[in-house]
């Protein structure tokens, strides 16, 4: 006699602790086992497109800053790169490494917020108030520089806004030196504790040829053991005068490409985010950094698409400009917009407390996948 | 004792028996529960670098109290299609299960709500009271994530109490009564008396017994934490997943119900733990009184060094649940049968021959 | 207010003395949904983490609006998302507050004009105690904000209900 | 049955590490900046609430075009020649009066654009955090120095003024007219005697 | 490694008239223009050729042309009669390391595409994105609704420059 079960559907609706913002999952349920997850968006569309369509080149980039609010640092540079790849501006050094610098620093403070609500779904509270504890150091830094702590409007087209600041330099390297054990402390309290171990190795497992095949970057490519890193495969700005390496997940706790690979991914890349930002503190040179800014930002009528590795993935920007002081069209190409859709797969036969892991692992941002 | 003194103060049993059962609950459970939660917001907020309530009162002292006449004031729901009669029932049963535990359990010589002989039992029986409670609530709320969390509390209650019941055989065989009042006196004052160092008497049978009266007092923590909830086993109510679980869908007075019975149950456990293991009111280091002969003293002491074994188990309770991420609801069902009660078992065979043979 | 529904007459000492304790308790443990929405969600967290410590004014995030006391709406309410959100305030046990934190959710902030998705603030849809502006505010000025709040409950009165 | 143990091995190891962690936390001083009672010193870029100082305010309407987000309302009136409005702080001469400059600072996203084209610097951002409000509508700033009269006053004397030049420009134009029609009518009286093409002269006289 | 010009020749030679023509007059990349109806073929071709491979699909975009005549409708607020909708495809090979752009342009009135959600599994949700912004109907797309507006969204498609904001969406007053 088999026991007719009925299938339960539960709404991880629009306000829920752990998804992220404001993201609905529809579950469907065998008691806790899961069979179909689909997951509506659009609650944050804030019409980015229509209102790149409606400003002027260098009013959009208040806007960029506020489509992945946590590393709106990084998309600011890759819509920056765009424009000036469409009008050939060649940006001085000293700026290369300005953006290089609050590139890497940006990395450091989304993987932290990542790591931190991550661990928070997962149970443990108080490594999240210890990675936002050590982000504030990295928001301080940005606030002397730019004036503001989230959304800064900071890199403009062929330049940066304000010079660094006196003592940035030396603020940046103390920053170094104080988050390297940081990161040991954050390891021993969360990575290896068994528990957390349980909950994530072999759960959310991405083999490599579906994560190409969705058209999934960054960290959770890496995690599946495909070395894919935009920094080092098609390099934009000066990165490849930096030596640093590209972790890749190799199965170390349970199969190749489950959420543990795609978390410790993301602790590994902080640490190389920090080589980067040592050797660029070195290297950087004196020079005037608002000399290539253009008094009005008019490119000539064309396409291009411009992609930079954002801390989620392959961040592209596609700008059609026909002449004229405004855009014809911005699309993006928001990394979490794309890795979301694998969710899907990802859950077929998990439990529900795993899809709270798996959605974690992914580390989306809503302002990026609704635009 | 005090049902004597009571007795002849008002004359008839009844009344001195409700008086003294319901002296604990009043003197000292609730009055603990609202500081044991002002205890834990302090703990967790210096664990993690920051200050806790400090803006009501001198350094937030009465943020409890606040809480407390403002979950008075608040409007009490209840949902059109909720089961009025189990919704209005499982927030009392609950705080009912959790605050009999403390009948009887001996707080000091002199100070015991009821001496009766068969005290653990009871005091399994109660907490699995809770059980009900909880089911109860889960179901009655009409909401899909309450009734995944009472589902998932029924079974981890139900699954941890069989290592509680093999360690507490362990531990009658050893003391040979049920009575918990019996077992603090017979783990006489100096710390090396107490049953996890073996028992009073010196001889073979005490040094073998250590590490596992050690193990056997570190699963009966494991074990009677989960029937309490905190982090590492919150799946009922497990924050991230499931709302808030079964009490998603309480406000106002009932929910501060749940709140105090949770942290009443927290006391409960480290006191069972420390009346089993480690020697109840008993003193460390002998008592003061006997030094300077006042026997008056000695009841005070025993209260004194009561609440301090408490305390501290309570707050390696709250230690674990700021640090410890949370298990999934299969992983609890096999940390419980594959490794719990195996080793329970094995425990109990080998204290089985220990008091046979020695 | 749950028990104290009855209609008070006139301001008597003893009403004025359990008012104030009344008003004092309800300030000092305001229980925040836990509801963020967009950039300003991020700062909210930051609030509530080591530096600046929601938990000093006695505010704990609560999963669930039954047990919530005010609810931060803390980022852009867009025309989807703005039905949940009403449902989320009707959910609230009564004397709730609602705090609208950020340009967005004041007057759909930089996305009044081209915006078509963005409700052009929220209160057109539930009535808010107290703007904080700022695009994301800083920690300090939710805090602030929320002080103007409880400063607002403190002169709340029985007898006239939310007459300040 | 070997990994059975060092599982729970590992698991009691790691878990006493973690403790660990938590436990020396306890006594590392809280990182927290009580905000009532110790306000925190903010760097001098910061960027939170706009100033605008009115005597430099020359009205180019440059912030106005800047800003993304349109939360700027500026209008201006021409002063009549013989009114003098002053100097701004470098020295330059004053022309116009800016009878409206309101910035909705609830609408305002902080992104400092309008900072950076304005010739006189007159408009910034200060570090002032604390302005929220219990209603939406004191968000909007009105920064004109002149009183509601006075703006009415100028605003009402520049109309005067161009009523005065429509005036004037309006009776030039009316006696070139006469001119031109005194002039044609001394053409017409020689015409008479030539009497050559009559028709296209009425003509001129209609346009 | 291929240079778009020899990726045009193969798809000449291989698809004749369904490629139109590789356009590289204007500035950064070139793209290759193909008729709406065949791009699935010509994309599963790219995807499972030797020598291309072009197993990673960066963006579908949807394109806006704007190149019809202005005309007014009934309350004086101007459309855009005729003209075209284009669609963008941006193709790249992680094993050869080469990109390319593809460009379909549909006309504007019923602008119909052939899905190619079966080659990449990514391509789902950004056509319906571009259904959603453009109206652009994907063919044998398995479930074409719109994914960012409501579900219950009539008041047409909102990245199209001839757009009009509604009035009221369920008591909510829309501009401001």
């Amino acid at each position: 006699m088999s026991l007719k079960t009925e299938e339960m559907i539960l709404n991880m609706g629009p306000q829920h602790p752990s998804t992220h913002g404001v993201l609905r999952l529809e579950l469907k349920l065998e008691g806790e086992i899961i069979t179909d997850v689909i997951p509506h968006i659009g609650y944050l569309h804030r019409c980015f497109e229509k209102h790149a369509e409606a400003m002027t080149y260098p009013q959009i980039i208040p806007y960029t800053d506020r489509m992945d609010y946590l590393a709106s640092m990084y998309n600011e540079f890759g819509y920056v790169l765009a424009v000036e790849k469409l009008m050939g501006i060649e940006v001085p050094e000293r700026v290369e490494y300005i953006r290089v610098i609050m590139g890497e620093l940006q990395r450091i403070a989304s993987h932290l917020v990542a790591l931190g609500t991550y661990g928070a779904d997962i149970g443990a509270f108080t490594p999240f108030l210890f990675c936002f504890r050590d982000r504030e150091h990295i928001l301080h830094l940005f606030e002397i520089t730019s004036g503001a702590r989230l959304l800064y409007n900071y890199i403009w087209i062929g330049g940066v806004s304000h010079d660094l600041h006196p003592d940035f330099l030396r603020l940046t390297k103390e920053f170094v030196d104080y988050f390297r054990p940081k990161v040991k402390e954050l390891n021993e309290l969360l990575t290896f504790n068994q528990i957390f171990i349980d909950r994530t190795a072999n759960v959310g497992v991405l083999p490599a040829e579906t994560a190409i095949n969705y058209g999934i970057t960054g960290p959770n490519l890496r995690a599946s053991g495909v070395k894919w890193d935009l920094r080092k495969d098609d390099p934009y700005s000066i990165y490849d005068r930096f030596d640093f390496e590209i972790p890749v997940g190799n199965g170390e706790k349970g199969t190749c490409g489950d959420c543990w690979d795609r978390y410790y991914v993301r602790v590994k890349e902080m640490e190389e985010s920090l080589k980067i930002i040592e050797q660029a503190i070195e290297q950087i040179p004196e020079g005037d950094v608002t000399s290539a800014i253009p008094r009005r930002v008019k490119p000539p009528a064309g396409q291009v698409y411009s992609r930079v590795e954002n801390p989620r993935g392959e961040l592209g920007y596609f700008i059609i400009s026909d002449g004229s002081v405004n855009p014809k069209r911005v699309k993006v190409r928001a990394p979490s917009f794309v890795n979301l859709e694998v969710l899907g797969e990802l859950c077929k036969g998990h439990m529900v407390a795993d899809v709270v892991a798996i959605l974690g692992s992914i580390d989306i941002v809503l302002g990026e996948i609704d635009r | 004792m005090m049902y004597d003194w009571l007795y002849n103060l008002t004359g008839s049993e009844i009344l001195a028996a409700v008086i003294q059962s319901l002296l604990p609950l009043f003197l000292f459970i609730l009055p603990f529960a609202l500081f044991a939660v002002l205890l834990e917001r302090k703990v967790s907020a210096h664990m993690q670098d920051r200050l806790g309530p400090m803006r009501v009162g001198y350094h937030g002292i009465l943020q409890t109290v606040a809480d407390i006449i403002k979950l008075v004031q608040k409007e009490d729901i209840i949902a059109r299609d909720n089961d009025k009669l189990f919704f209005n029932l499982s927030p009392l049963i609950v705080f009912m299960g959790s605050y009999a535990a403390f009948a009887v359990i001996p707080f000091s010589s002199v100070f015991l709500g009821s001496n009766i002989d068969l005290g653990l039992i009871f005091i399994v029986a109660v907490t699995g009271l809770v059980v009900a409670g909880i089911l109860m609530g889960g179901w009655a709320s009409n909401n899909k994530y309450s009734l995944l969390g009472a589902m998932r509390s029924a079974a981890q209650i139900i699954s941890y109490e069989i290592p509680t019941m093999m360690i507490i055989i362990v531990v009658i065989m050893l003391t040979g009564t049920l009575n918990l009042y019996t077992m603090s006196e017979w783990q006489t004052s100096y710390f090396w008396n107490w049953l996890i160092f073996g028992g009073p008497g010196f001889g073979l049978a005490k040094f073998i017994l250590i590490p596992f009266m050690m193990m056997s007092a570190l699963i009966l923590f494991i074990s009677t934490l989960a029937e309490v909830n905190p982090t590492p086993f919150d799946i009922p109510e497990a924050e991230s997943e499931l709302v808030s679980g079964y009490h998603t869908e309480y406000s106002g007075m009932k929910f501060a119900m749940f709140f105090l019975a949770e942290y009443a149950n927290m006391f409960a456990v480290s006191a069972i733990l420390s009346a089993l293991f480690f020697g109840g009111f008993q003193s460390p280091f002998g008592y003061l009184g006997n030094l300077f002969n006042v026997p008056a003293l000695i009841p005070f002491e025993q209260f004194f060094w009561f609440t301090a074994k408490g305390i501290f188990f309570v707050f390696v309770q709250m230690w674990l649940r700021w640090t410890l991420p949370r298990f999934r609801v299969d992983q609890l069902m096999t940390f419980c049968w594959k490794y719990l009660i195996p080793f329970a078992f094995v425990i109990l065979i080998i204290v089985g021959l220990i008091t046979v043979l020695l | 207010m749950g028990l104290l529904d009855k209609q008070f007459t006139d301001d008597n000492i003893i009403v004025t003395k359990v008012e104030d304790l009344l008003n004092w308790a309800r300030l000092s443990s305001l229980w925040q949904m836990g509801f963020g929405l967009a950039c300003c969600a991020i700062e909210m967290m930051a609030t509530s983490a080591s530096h600046y410590d929601f938990d000093r004014f006695g505010v704990i995030p609560r999963p669930s609006p039954r047990q919530s006391d005010v609810i931060i709406v803390s980022g852009t309410v867009t025309l989807k998302m703005a039905l949940r959100v009403k449902r989320l305030y009707e959910q609230m046990p009564d004397p709730k507050y609602v705090i609208s934190m950020g340009s967005c959710s004041n007057c759909g902030g930089p996305y009044w004009e081209h915006g078509y998705h963005v409700l052009k603030g929220v209160d057109r849809v539930i009535p808010v105690d107290v703007y904080v502006p700022g695009c994301p505010p800083r920690p300090e000025a939710l805090l602030e904000g929320l002080l103007k709040l409880q400063e607002k409950i403190r002169n709340e009165s029985l007898v006239n209900k939310k007459s300040a | 049955m070997k990994d059975y143990f060092l599982k729970f091995w590992q698991g009691l190891w790691t878990i006493a590490i973690g403790m660990k962690v938590t436990f020396k936390h306890l006594f590392v001083p809280a990182v927290t900046i009580q905000y009532p009672t110790e306000k925190p010193e903010l760097p001098e870029r910061e960027r939170n609430r706009l100033y605008v100082n009115m005597d430099d305010c020359i009205g180019c309407l440059q912030c106005e075009r800047a800003c993304p987000v349109d939360c700027i309302e500026i209008e201006t009136v021409k002063a009549v020649p013989g009114e003098d409005l002053g100097k701004t702080s470098n020295g330059k001469k004053k022309a116009l009066w800016v009878t409206k400059f309101d910035i909705d600072i609830a609408k305002c996203c902080y992104c400092q654009l309008c900072v950076f084209p304005c010739p006189t610097e007159c408009i910034y951002m200060t570090d002032v955090y604390e302005f929220s409000e219990y209603e939406r509508d004191n968000l909007i700033y009105d920064f004109v120095t002149l009183t509601p009269e006075e703006r009415e006053e100028k605003k009402k004397n520049y109309e005067e003024f161009l009523a005065k030049k429509e005036a004037e420009k309006a009776e030039a134009a009316r006696k070139k007219a006469e001119e031109a029609a005194k002039a044609k009518q001394e053409e017409k009286k020689e015409d008479k005697k030539e009497e050559t093409k009559p028709e296209d002269k009425p003509k001129d006289k209609e346009e | 490694m291929k240079t778009p010009e020899e990726i045009f020749e193969a798809l000449k030679n291989k698809f004749g008239e369904a490629v139109i023509n590789l356009a590289t007059d204007q500035p950064v990349d070139p793209y290759i223009e193909v008729a709406p109806l065949e791009v699935d073929k010509v994309c599963k071709f790219l995807f499972e050729e030797e020598g291309f491979e072009f197993n990673s699909l960066l963006n579908l975009s949807g394109v806006d042309d704007a190149n019809g005549e202005k005309v007014k409708d009934e309350n004086d607020n101007d459309i855009i009669k005729g003209g075209t909708l284009s669609v963008f495809y941006h193709l790249e090979s992680t094993i050869h390391r080469h990109k390319i752009v593809l460009k379909v342009s549909t006309d504007r009135e019923n602008p119909e595409v052939s899905s190619v959600e079966d080659i990449w599994r990514t391509a789902d949700w950004h056509e319906r994105e571009a259904y959603d912004m453009f109206g652009i109907k994907f063919l044998n797309h398995h479930n074409l609704i719109r994914i960012l507006m409501p579900y219950d969204w009539e008041a047409g498609y909102p990245l199209r420059k001839d757009y009009q904001n509604p009035e009221f969406y369920k008591g909510m007053k829309v501009p401001y």
